[in-house]
């Protein structure tokens, strides 16, 4: 499974191309976003999906998130955030090296494939009005 | 015993035999209600349920049912069943309640597998059925351990 | 049936004033009983209805029970369980003869192989928490003491290192959890400190009784990592430095958690 | 090794209603849930707690899988005449646990 670095260009704080070339769907991407095993993103940030009652609040909430970046922006940031800001608690959900003890059954594998993490950029993008259907 | 009560539990104990792999829905806990209360209306009050409003983990729910009866004549409580609407069987717990018993009241730890509504009905020595319902808010683990 | 009896009576003497012990320590740090809901928080205080007192009976009568080749009790060699009082906050701790630094379990599992000369029971079975649960329950209320020496200031620096050592797949660290982010909601649910008050405790997910090491290492699973081994020195490391971390606060076992 | 334990008064004045708390080791373990191996742990439950107190009822509760494992439950006696509080617990796989305690009514 292609997850390292050679496998996408960073330009700026942005990656500008979709990884693998893959077209995000945003209806799948926020069902990737809700599930708290798959994309686990609301264990951690709130988000516009008031059908999951238990939200976190240990990020910044995902409202508006489309508004804040770009979609190059965002892929970054789920790419590899570390390179933006070591100190991150938030996992880097396209990475496989440089990690520590990973489980044996999702050792090699990232968080997320391209393809998914393509179908969340596109579900982020459309976060556009902060605080929106909340 | 006698025979009324072991009827009761006993009729109470095949409902909670649900077919595999099956699961509660609201639509089953009205069942199992209206096969305890066979045709008898029920009516709202005498019955505290007591379970806290959000449970932190839906292992172990306390909860306290009790019914206002002087447990004399008529105002004896024969038995309390107490149901829910999304575990994989709508039943809980029935208790019957002989004639040692000091107050018609259990204090028992219930798991709730998701959000939903208790329901508990009480069955008085004259025939009359009281209940009350509780809506429970569960929580989710957010770290769910593998069964070692 | 005059164990349980018994263990009852001596709850109802010392027991409710010592399960109250579980009060936040003025300095910011809180035990986990704190951000517990109070049903939660009843049923520990309350002994009669704590779960974990059917274990702490059990070591009861496991303390009184001849075991092994050697076919001695604990109470042979120690007497009455109430002499263990103030062992549990005191540990882990430096075994000379082994020149190892041992858990308490681990010490009480050196003890059954050299002086009972009785076979380990696995980790986390019951007769091990049980014997475990009722050495530590004997501790109830006091400070937590940590003690110091090379050995030990060693494996709490280890420890340390090993706490904010980001792990697993979601490569995070427990101090970025329980250091940086104690107090905040993780899907709703409430981050503890993760001081090590009340082990072996009761744990809800769990359905029972568990120990600080699987603690730990559930943990461990749920950043993806793979979990360092029962008894392994790691998980003793870790102990050393939650131990010293939770200096001076009060000690619950047996605790109750969600 | 089930010990049962079981709180109760051990004097108490002539019709006084007093509490019984009771807690037994059991998983009981749903049958709903998948192993390891993603088959269904069989079911495992207690399924009934019956208490008498003198030679007559006081309670008989009919357990579901949705009773907490290591059963608690607390209930209310009356207390005419003196007696044994007797307490037995059976359930699935031959399970079978009892408790008896005198109680001196004065």
């Amino acid at each position: 499974m292609p997850a390292s670095a050679a496998d996408y260009v960073v330009t700026g704080d942005a990656i500008e191309r979709p990884l693998e070339g893959a077209i995000g769907d945003a209806a799948r991407g926020r069902a990737i976003v809700a599930n708290r095993t798959l994309g686990l993103c609301l264990l951690c940030h709130s988000g516009p999906i008031p059908e999951e009652r238990f939200q976190g609040n240990l990020a910044p909430p995902l409202d508006g998130a489309g508004s804040r970046w770009s979609e190059g922006q965002l892929r970054l940031r789920l790419v590899d955030p570390a390179r933006l800001a070591p100190d991150s608690p938030m996992p880097a959900y396209y990475r496989t090296d440089g990690l520590s003890r990973v489980a044996p059954a999702f050792a090699g594998k990232p968080i997320l494939t391209a393809a998914q993490i393509e179908d969340v950029v596109a579900y982020l993008a459309t976060l556009r009005e902060p605080g929106a259907a909340r | 015993m006698n025979a009324t009560r072991r009827t009761t539990l006993a009729g109470i104990a095949a409902l909670a035999v649900a077919p595999f792999g099956a699961h509660a829905t609201p639509e089953t806990m009205r069942a199992a209600i209206a096969a305890v209360a066979s045709g008898r209306p029920m009516r709202e009050g005498k019955v505290t349920l007591d379970i806290q409003p959000l449970v932190d983990n839906g292992n172990t729910v306390p909860m306290r049912v009790e019914i206002d009866s002087r447990m004399e004549g008529a105002d004896r409580v024969r038995a309390i069943h107490v149901f829910n609407e999304r575990n994989p069987q709508p039943h809980v717990l029935s208790v019957a309640f002989g004639p040692q018993a000091g107050r018609a009241s259990l204090s028992t730890r219930i798991k709730l597998g998701d959000t939903q509504k208790v329901v508990a009905v009480a069955e008085m020595e004259d025939g009359t059925l009281w209940t009350a319902g509780v809506d429970v808010i569960v929580t989710i683990a957010a770290c769910i351990e593998g069964i070692e | 049936m005059k164990r349980p009896a018994r263990i009852w009576a001596i709850l109802v003497v010392a027991g409710f004033a010592a399960a109250a012990g579980a009060q936040t320590a003025t300095d910011g740090r809180r035990s986990g009983f704190a951000d517990m809901s109070p049903a939660l928080q009843a049923i520990q205080r309350d002994d009669m209805s704590n779960p974990a007192m059917l274990w702490v009976a059990e070591g009861e009568a496991q303390w009184n029970a001849r075991a092994g080749n050697a076919g001695k009790s604990c109470a042979d060699c120690h007497g009455a369980g109430e002499s263990m009082r103030g062992v549990a906050v005191r540990y882990p701790a430096f075994d000379a003869k082994a020149r190892t630094v041992v858990d308490l379990d681990g010490r009480i599992d050196r003890c059954r192989n050299e002086h009972q000369r009785a076979s380990s029971p696995a980790p986390e079975s019951r007769p091990r928490l049980a014997i475990a649960a009722y050495v530590a329950f004997q501790s109830r209320g006091m400070a937590i003491a940590p003690p110091t020496g090379g050995s030990l200031d060693a494996a709490a620096i280890a420890g340390e290192a090993l706490y904010r050592q980001r792990l697993g797949q979601l490569n995070l660290s427990c101090a970025q959890c329980h250091d940086e982010r104690a107090g905040g909601s993780l899907a709703g649910v409430a981050i503890p400190q993760a001081h090590p008050t009340g082990y072996p405790l009761y744990r809800s997910e769990w359905q029972g009784l568990g120990s600080l090491q699987r603690r730990i290492r559930n943990c461990m699973t749920g950043v993806r990592a793979e979990p360092y081994p029962f008894g392994a020195p790691e998980l003793v490391e870790l102990e050393v430095f939650l131990m010293r971390r939770a200096a001076g606060m009060a000690w619950e076992t047996p605790a109750v958690r969600p | 090794m089930a010990i049962p334990l079981v709180n109760a008064p051990a004097r108490v004045r002539r019709g006084e209603v007093f509490e019984v708390k009771t807690l037994v080791a059991h998983p009981m373990e749903t049958g709903f849930r998948p192993g390891m191996n993603g088959t269904l742990i069989p079911r495992d439950i207690v399924q009934r707690l019956r208490c008498r107190f003198a030679g007559a009822d006081v309670i008989d509760v009919a357990l579901s899988p949705a009773v907490a494992a290591n059963p608690y439950v607390a209930f209310h006696v009356r207390a005419e005449r003196s007696g044994t509080l007797e307490l037995t617990w059976t359930g699935d796989n031959g399970f079978s646990a009892s408790h008896s305690v005198a109680i001196a009514v004065e």
